[in-house]
């Protein structure tokens, strides 16, 4: 038994020894020994995963047995310099939020067991290479975040909760429809019917699923492409993610923002960008497209927004659209440092975001604990009564706006330049949004944290040490890796390398342009 | 003889009564016969049918078929006399608690 | 005479009803009858299970070759035995201190053997005597509570329509022995292949469209499906559990066996009629589930859903050329497979319907209906136990891992995708999608709905068959991490291979 | 220990580092030490000074070869390296010279701030943060670091948070650079993907490796229609314009002032403000090489010169006055640097000399005018000063030597500085033919301006009758401040006698790009031929060395037009011969416009800020909710609504069940029919 299935086996555990338990220390106590260990379980995976010959054998930690033989349902997982920072970020954002949650009094039991499941739902997302697998995972994760928005939610959370619930689970049985049909024809091809996503990625790549018509190629990536695109999620299939956010309670938009977006994200790694020379070029350029209309369009809608936490939200589907734009630009052909770069950015903006956004809802959670208000106009000079939160949240929102020094700048600058090769237009229109990002934080922070304190407010206390530990870490994980990111990035840049440059996953040089563009330039 | 297409027609005229019985009697007995009477246009089917093709086992179809039709006629008039005991009626159009 | 003992279980339970029967006259002290039905409900569950892919033909005296043991039958058995040791063991508690338990018992074990009879028979007269056997019983039962003017407006409505399609059915089943000469299912299909001309006679068509409404009754297909909701939610819910998760099913096996054995030849003519149906099935049944207020009748609805799901089995097989193909034994493997994780779903459903039913009649006392939604508020508070293995129930129907749901529900529409039919295959992942929202409103009630009274005491008898069903679901999915493999699909393969060899004509 | 035996240049990181670890130690601990604060950042700060002057006298006395190092940093070829060379030396020591004074004299002026290790924790992020700039030896770390700085500059301007007026003076610095920023970036972007398809560039965006391969860039092909190095440099202008307050993004700088008078010397006058001219200085063989770039550079920096002056007249606010000629004399830089086109690398001597000097002398000007705020207890309006000079002579004098040095008298810093500008300005535009006389006249004009302004300040502040009860009894600054009055004075007077008249200064300077650099790698990158780049530009540039003779009357227009203007400010807010009230009316249309600053702010934010963007913001909203999401919510509405209108179907009377039985059989049967007919 390897590492990966100790992992998720420890949450599993945990979850039910959690729901089994009566008070709050007890629940909390199973949920922080079952989240560390997972953590470092995590961590011992980090340092036992040698970055360089992950260009010669694909997948760390890989493990396959036997689940239905006769459909060639297989349990097979491992990671490889996408997926292991993925299941980092999960562990250390579910264990952080296990600390964060430390005086939860509301069903206890039941919202830490809930916790772990997100955690080990997530992480069998990103470590499954079986797409049975991946969509029973896939699936899972909905339930603890509908039980999460459910049960600890704000007013409107029937609403919010079954239209995530709904929203998604449309776009993932549509995604099922893609998996399905890929399945099919490469068993009609190759004789050997199996869900195995690398055989099935490299039947597809290599156009070996038999003389199947354009069609049906395409069929089989818009569907999987709308499964991902609406969990980034992009603009115009956004607005299950407001709703969503503003119910949630501060643990779900944590989680929500932090790591299960990053599903959508990983998919265009993992099971997308294999597919993109087959399909239609055309496509390529529409996950660019949905990338710059979310950079373009979340600017515009956050700044119209009172409740800080929509801002936010709105703020994390533009650096979404970044990582859309950076994979497709990075799969055209161009030159090849630039594509890694942007490739490599795309891939570590996944990472960053997640930090980022922790500290981002972390300090609204805080916020709202405090002054049971999230509205902007109602709140100002908070910097008065509780300066600490005032630096994390200073440092959070620039570090959102792409300050240099913290990890966000690192991925964009990335994906910028490099993508600027293939898709200039794409690049000028997405720095020229930039502007208005740093417009609507800087907005958010001065109408929050300066100008006179509201005492209307009454006298807030300043935020709990349990609050403020983990949003501290998170700051630190950003500003360090804004630094150096090397520790994080360097597997990331092997993996784009060998994604990129080995022909195994693109083709080299990259996809060719049909003549004259797919559109207009 | 008797032409089979006879025989067809018959079963088909009292089938089509029993329908037409069904779909605008009240009084649970009449529904009754009607369901009965479309049973046995069957039975007339198969009797015709048998005779027709020199064949037994439709007429053992027939005698299963009416034995049935007994059975279902009993417990039919078991749950239309409850109906009559719990409503002291047993007009079948005011039978619906259960709807929507 | 060795053949005869694959009829063991069938005769295990007549034997076993009737001893209920006659003991039920003598003794008072009546609990005792329902283990013994328990025993001879899992003593012939344990037969079954134990040669799952016997083939047994009686082709001489005194069958004539009217039934055969196959797989095929196995399955549909092993499926309505289930079912009803779950209804058996809710029936201890609904019906423990009932004066005619007996008489429960008997019924429940009859319609249990007619069910089985249906799903071996290759014989029309067979079939009609087990369809019959199964149906009599269950409109006795559906009447059970002679007290409660609901339960007795569900089994006259249940009984007339039932009488209805009964002798539409036989009427249909007339024209087809007059037509092809014969009784016999395979003699028909052979019939066919010998005079292709036969198919396209007006007579034929009518025969069919008869027979389709005479099961289609049973399956509840719209428009054939008005009764069911209405039964199911005036019936006991134990016994809406044994019509949803059983007769449904019977009414399944007995197409499956005309329409895939012995109607073959006319294909393209029910290919239209159960693509209609289909379609038209599954969005009445989930459109009418979203806007129910009783939970019951949301099951009911959803019932009807599932069955239109099913049905799009035939579609697949009528559409596809290639009867061997991969398309079509997984359409037909995934058609057995969710009907039996159906079967499973809606039984623990209902029973746990009941459960709930029960446990607000003997706390909050006199409300008008149980069943209403509101009563499902903060049940999770209420009846932890209950709630959750009902959520996961829910769960298992609306095809959410990890249950046996979202397994059965995942092959069957890989098959339609396999087949080709993208349509038909967007429309029920669709409607699935669309299904996910009434179950999660029932769970989202349980759960941070405000709890209307204080903490149940909940029935441990209940909580058994409820966590059997959900203990069940469970290991269906994960199963396969133990060794014997995916044997429910194995078994559910093997079945659909014993069927579909008849395609090669 | 032999100091002069180190090799300072192998220790340049540490002028970076050493900030930061202040930054650290005043946010974490800095509260509990000596004056709650102020101590860690002066001493790192002196720090980096002692191996900046270290460096220089390696370089300057011990003539070591220039050097540089760089690190992997984000990404292959995305480097983070430290530049040794006159250009970045010159900023080095005044940058090290000035904030550690003006930290020292931060001791005494934030003496009874309560948060204080915060100030001292920021200015001493934004030392550092320039440091980091100024070494940068490419382009991406240069940005880093510029918008570090601009964050400190946010911060400190936004310091006294609780003002809103403050936060928002932050908000709206901040939004104008980030404007530019953008565009800088966005040039930053096109050159990676420019530099990165040459073969052979290991760094692609670092100075040096550009500067090797200028030749193969040039011929890059057009973007938008814009030769690619022209674009590249327009867009990197448009930082400047935004960091270094160029018009039309120089809106900023006057509510800058909000912050406090130390930030406001700091960062507003001496230093950040300038990182616009150093990236033009550092950049200059791309602008030289980029078609017309540099005609664009002058002609803006010689508006904004004039332009700034224009509006400094009728300020009334003191530390306003000086902002405006900050941004003045910044265009004289900028200007100059334009002038580059003809000059070569000379232009850049010249530029970076004004800048040191005016940052001495602007320093100078706002300690001594935050001495004033600090002695009659905030008063900003020179309307209501007056006779100050009896009350705080140290401030007044000092004051008095940072005016001439602005103006530009005999012998002061200025004095040099400026006047060589003009000059140089002169011989460009004789090499320019008709048009580039604009830029020499804007400057000349400019002179005039400022003397009058500066005196105006200067008079109405420091001599005549008190106008108001707090400029009765001020008070003199303590000895922290007043060291640094004096220290700055003496520099800003006599920079230019110390630098022989800034001819040392200009000879070392003009050394920068043409000598070979040494790296820590053992690459060594060889001088640049600088008419070579300059034809890749379509530039001529004028033969060095060789006396262009000027006119004298060139030469002493501008000490004449100085003198003029002295007399004028004498003449009016002195002897008050003449009573300028008059034309301080709201029907006089030319005091309306200089008074409203030419509409500029009320565009920006009236029209564009809140008229046109937030009508955009409250469509978007819209758009939002009831377009996108009503799109959703509509569907689940129609799927509930068929719900409820079919349930009524269900009538629970059997007989309709029962025709529905056998009417679904009758249109099974025609549909059946029909289809297979069709079929």
């Amino acid at each position: 038994m390897g590492l990966i299935t100790i992992l998720m086996l420890v949450l599993l555990i945990g979850a039910i020894l959690s729901l089994l338990t009566k008070t709050t220390a007890q629940a909390r106590g199973v949920a922080l020994v079952s989240s560390f260990s997972a953590l470092i379980i995590s961590i011992l995976m980090y340092l036992a995963y040698d970055a360089s010959i992950n260009t010669a054998t694909h997948y760390a930690f890989e493990e396959s047995g036997t689940w239905m033989p006769s459909i060639g349902i297989g349990y097979h997982v491992g990671v490889d310099g996408i997926s292991l920072p993925m299941v980092m970020l999960a562990t250390i954002v579910c264990a952080l939020c296990a600390v964060f949650s430390w005086t939860e009094s509301k069903r206890p039991n039941q919202f830490f067991a809930l916790l772990l499941l997100m955690d080990l739902t997530l992480i069998g997302v990103f470590v499954s290479l079986d797409f049975f697998m991946f969509y029973v995972f896939w699936e899972l994760t909905l339930l603890p975040m509908f039980f999460l928005i459910g049960i600890w939610g704000g007013p409107r959370k029937d609403y919010s909760a079954i239209k995530f619930l709904i929203y998604t689970h449309i776009a993932s049985v549509l995604m099922m429809l893609g998996i399905f049909a890929l399945y099919y024809f490469n068993g009609i091809a190759s004789g050997t019917y199996t869900f195995d996503i690398p055989i099935l990625l490299e039947a597809y790549r290599t156009g070996t699923l038999g003389s199947i018509s354009q069609f049906w190629l395409d069929f089989i990536f818009i569907t999987i492409m709308f499964g991902f695109i609406v969990k980034m999620p992009s603009v115009p299939f956004h607005t299950w993610l407001p709703d969503a956010h503003v119910e949630a309670p501060t643990i779900g938009s944590i989680i929500l923002a932090g790591v299960l977006l990053k599903m959508g994200g990983y998919g265009l790694f993992r099971v997308l960008l294999p597919m993109m020379n087959v399909a239609s070029t055309w496509f390529i350029y529409l996950i660019a497209l949905f990338g710059l209309m979310s950079i373009i369009y979340s600017p515009f809608a956050a700044l119209a927004q009172k409740d800080l936490k929509k801002l936010v939200a709105f703020s994390s589907i533009g650096h979404m659209g970044f990582i859309s734009l950076g994979v497709a630009a990075s799969a055209l052909a161009g030159m090849d440092p630039a594509r890694i770069v942007a490739h490599t950015g795309a891939m570590f903006q996944m990472f960053s975001h997640g930090i980022i956004t922790c500290v981002l809802f972390g300090c609204c959670g805080v916020i709202e604990h405090h002054t049971h208000t999230r509205i902007i106009d109602d709140l100002g000079g908070l910097t008065k009564k509780m300066p600490k939160l005032a630096i994390l949240m200073v440092a959070a929102f620039f570090a959102s706006l792409g300050l240099p020094l913290c990890s966000g700048f690192v991925a964009e600058f990335g994906i910028l330049s490099g993508s600027y090769d293939t898709m200039p237009i794409f690049v000028v229109l997405a720095a020229i949004s930039i502007p208005f990002t740093a417009g609507y934080h800087l907005w958010a922070v001065q109408r929050t944290m300066f100008g006179p304190y509201n005492e209307y407010l009454g006298d807030i206390k300043e935020i709990k040490w349990f609050e403020f530990l983990p949003l501290a870490i998170w700051v630190i994980i950003f500003v360090i890796l804004g630094i150096y990111p090397a520790p994080i990035i360097d597997m990331m840049h092997n993996t784009a390398d060998y994604f990129i440059t080995s022909g195994n996953v693109l083709p080299i040089g990259g996809i060719p342009v049909p003549p004259g563009g797919a559109f207009p330039w | 003889m008797i032409p089979l297409q006879y025989y067809l027609l018959l079963a088909g005229i009292l089938f089509a009564i029993g329908a037409y019985g069904i779909m605008t009697l009240s009084n649970g007995i009449r529904l009754l016969m009607c369901v009965e009477l479309m049973l046995n246009s069957a039975n007339i089917n198969l009797v015709a049918f048998s005779t027709h093709i020199n064949d037994a086992s439709g007429q053992v179809f027939a005698l299963f078929s009416i034995a049935l039709a007994a059975a279902e006629a009993a417990v039919g008039f078991a749950i239309i006399l409850m109906v009559y005991r719990l409503r002291a009626e047993i007009d079948i159009e005011n039978v619906n608690l259960l709807r929507w | 005479m060795v053949g005869y003992t694959a009829l063991l279980p069938e005769g295990l339970l007549l034997a076993t009803a009737v001893i209920v029967l006659l003991t039920g006259l003598f003794i008072t002290q009546k609990k005792i009858l329902g283990y013994i039905t328990l025993v001879g409900l899992l003593a012939s569950l344990v037969l079954v299970l134990k040669d799952w892919n016997l083939t047994a033909p009686f082709e001489d005296a005194p069958f004539y070759g009217a039934i055969v043991v196959d797989p095929f039958s196995q399955i549909f058995s092993a499926m309505f035995l289930v079912v009803g040791v779950l209804v058996c063991i809710a029936a201890l508690k609904a019906y423990g201190e009932h004066q005619r338990q007996d008489e429960f018992y008997s019924l429940m074990l009859l319609a249990i053997v007619g069910m089985m009879v249906v799903a071996m028979s290759k014989d029309l007269v067979a079939l009609f005597i087990g369809f019959e056997l199964a149906s009599i019983s269950t409109y006795a039962m559906a009447g059970f509570d002679k007290r409660d003017p609901k339960s007795i407006e569900a089994a006259l409505k249940y009984f007339l329509i039932g009488g209805l399609s009964s002798s539409m059915m036989v009427f249909g089943m007339s024209y087809i022995y007059g037509l092809t000469g014969t009784t016999n299912i395979d003699l028909i299909a052979a019939a066919f292949a010998a005079d292709p001309a036969l198919a396209t006679t007006p007579a034929i068509l009518l025969a069919m469209v008869m027979l389709i409404a005479g099961f289609g009754f049973k399956m509840a297909f719209v428009p054939f499906h008005m009764w069911a909701p209405d039964t199911y939610e005036g019936a006991p819910s134990i016994v809406s559990a044994l019509l949803a998760a059983g007769s449904k099913k019977m009414g399944f096996a007995a197409a499956f066996r005309i329409f895939i054995v012995g109607l073959i030849a006319m294909k393209a003519d029910w290919y239209i009629a159960f693509t209609i149906l289909a379609v038209v099935t599954m969005t009445v049944g989930n459109i009418l589930a979203v806007v129910q207020t009783s939970v019951k009748r949301m099951l009911a609805y959803s019932s009807i859903a599932h069955a239109g799901y099913i049905a799009i089995v035939f579609v697949i097989v009528a559409y596809y050329p290639d009867a061997s193909a991969m398309a079509v034994t997984h359409a037909v493997t995934g058609g057995l497979m969710h009907a039996f994780s159906h079967a499973l779903g809606k039984a623990g459903a209902f029973i746990a319907v009941a459960a709930v039913g029960y446990m607000i009649l003997s706390k909050d006392g006199k409300v008008d209906d149980p069943n209403h939604i509101d009563n499902y508020n903060g049940l999770g508070k209420r009846a932890p136990i209950t709630a959750f293995l009902f959520a996961l129930l829910l769960c298992s129907l609306a095809g959410i891992p990890p249950l046996f749901g979202f397994t059965s529900k995942f092959v069957l529409f890989l098959a339609s995708v396999e087949a080709g039919l993208l349509g038909l295959a967007i429309i029920c992942v669709l409607n699935s999608a669309l299904s996910v929202y009434y179950y999660a409103k029932v769970v989202m009630r349980m759960y941070w709905g405000e709890p209307g009274g204080e903490a149940f005491i909940e029935s441990p008898t209940y909580l058994f068959a409820l966590a059997l069903a959900v203990i069940v679901l469970i290991a269906l999915f994960a199963m396969p991490f133990a060794t014997p493999g995916d044997s429910v699909y194995i078994w559910a393969e093997t079945a659909a291979k014993a069927i579909l060899p008849a395609l090669e004509v | 220990m032999d100091l002069t035996a180190i090799d300072f240049r192998l220790y340049a990181h540490w002028i970076v580092l050493l900030p930061m670890i202040g930054f650290l130690l005043e946010l974490l601990i800095g509260k509990y030490w000596w004056r709650k604060g102020g101590m860690f950042a002066t001493l790192s700060i002196f720090g980096s000074m002692i191996i900046s002057y270290g460096c220089l006298y390696n370089i300057y006395v011990q003539e070591m070869p220039f050097y540089e190092y760089s690190w992997e940093w984000f990404y292959p070829g995305i480097v983070a390296g430290f530049t040794i060379d006159p250009l970045s030396l010159a900023m080095l020591c005044m940058v090290s010279f000035v904030s550690f004074f003006i930290h020292f004299y931060a001791v005494g002026y934030m003496a009874h701030d309560c948060a204080k290790n915060v100030y001292f924790a920021e200015t001493a992020l934004f030392t550092g943060s320039m440091f980091g700039l100024v070494l940068a030896n490419n382009l991406l770390q240069l940005f880093i670091f510029w918008e570090m700085v601009g964050v400190c500059s946010y911060l400190l301007i936004g310091f006294w948070w609780h003002r809103p007026e403050a936060a928002a003076a932050g908000k709206k610095a901040w939004m104008t650079c980030s404007v530019g920023d953008c565009l800088f970036l966005l040039g930053i972007a096109i050159m990676y993907t420019l530099m990165v398809g040459i073969d052979g560039v290991t760094e692609p965006i670092a100075f040096n490796q550009i500067f090797q391969n200028l030749g193969q860039l040039h011929h890059a092909d057009y973007i938008f229609g814009i030769p690619a190095l022209t674009l590249i440099c327009l867009l990197f202008m448009c930082g400047v314009l935004g960091k270094s307050a160029g018009f039309p993004l120089h809106v900023w700088i006057p509510d800058a002032m909000e912050g406090p008078t130390t930030v406001s010397a700091l960062i507003h006058a001496a230093t950040m403000v300038t990182a616009g001219v150093y990236l033009i200085a550092r950049a200059f063989p791309i602008f030289l090489a980029a078609p017309n770039a540099l005609m664009v550079v002058a002609f803006m920096g010689a508006f904004t010169a004039l332009y700034a002056s224009t509006l400094g007249l009728v300020v009334n606010d003191l530390k306003r006055i000086f902002a405006y000629s900050t941004i003045s004399q910044l265009g004289y830089m900028i200007a100059i640097l334009g002038c580059g086109a003809v000059l070569g690398v000379a232009s850049v001597a010249y530029a970076l000399f004004h800048l040191v000097a005016h940052a001495f002398f602007k320093a100078l000007l706002f300690l001594s005018s935050g001495s004033v705020l600090h002695g009659t207890s905030n008063t900003r309006d020179i309307k209501e000063m007056g006779g100050l000079l009896k009350g705080m002579p140290w401030t007044g004098y000092a004051m008095l030597a940072g005016a001439l040095a602005l103006i530009a008298f005999p012998m002061t810093a200025g004095y040099y500085s400026k006047d060589k500008i003009i000059e140089e300005a002169y011989l460009y535009a004789t090499a320019h033919g008709p048009l580039g006389y604009l830029p020499w006249i804007f400057l000349v004009l400019g002179v005039i301006l400022t003397a009058t302004y500066t005196f105006r300040a200067w008079y109405l502040a420091m001599t005549g009758d008190p106008k108001s009860h707090l400029a009765v009894h001020p008070h003199e600054c303590d000895w922290w401040m007043r060291t640094t009055l004096i220290v700055l004075s003496v520099f800003a007077l006599g920079l230019g006698v110390m630098t022989g008249g800034g001819i040392k200064f200009w000879h070392f300077l003009e050394e920068t790009f043409v000598t070979e650099t040494q790296t820590a790698s053992g690459v060594v990158y060889p001088g640049l031929d600088m008419h070579e780049i300059a034809h890749f530009g379509g530039n001529t540039l004028l033969e060095h060395g060789v006396h262009h003779p000027i006119p004298s009357a060139v030469i002493y227009l501008p000490l004449l037009l100085m003198i003029a203007g002295l007399a004028i400010a004498t003449m009016v807010y002195y002897k008050n011969r003449v009573d300028v009230n008059k034309y301080i009316k709201k029907d006089n249309p030319l005091y309306q416009i200089l008074w409203n600053k030419y509409y500029l702010d009320y565009l920006f934010k009236d029209i564009i800020a809140e008229k046109i963007i937030m009508t955009v913001f409250t469509f978007w909203d819209v758009l939002d909710r009831y377009v996108i999401d009503g799109v959703v919510n509509l569907l689940s509405w129609i799927t509930i609504q068929s719900g409820q209108v079919s349930r009524k179907l269900q009538t629970g009377v059997v007989q309709n069940y029962a025709t529905a039985v056998i009417f679904g059989v009758s249109l099974l049967v025609i549909l059946v029919m029909l289809l297979r007919g069709g079929a």
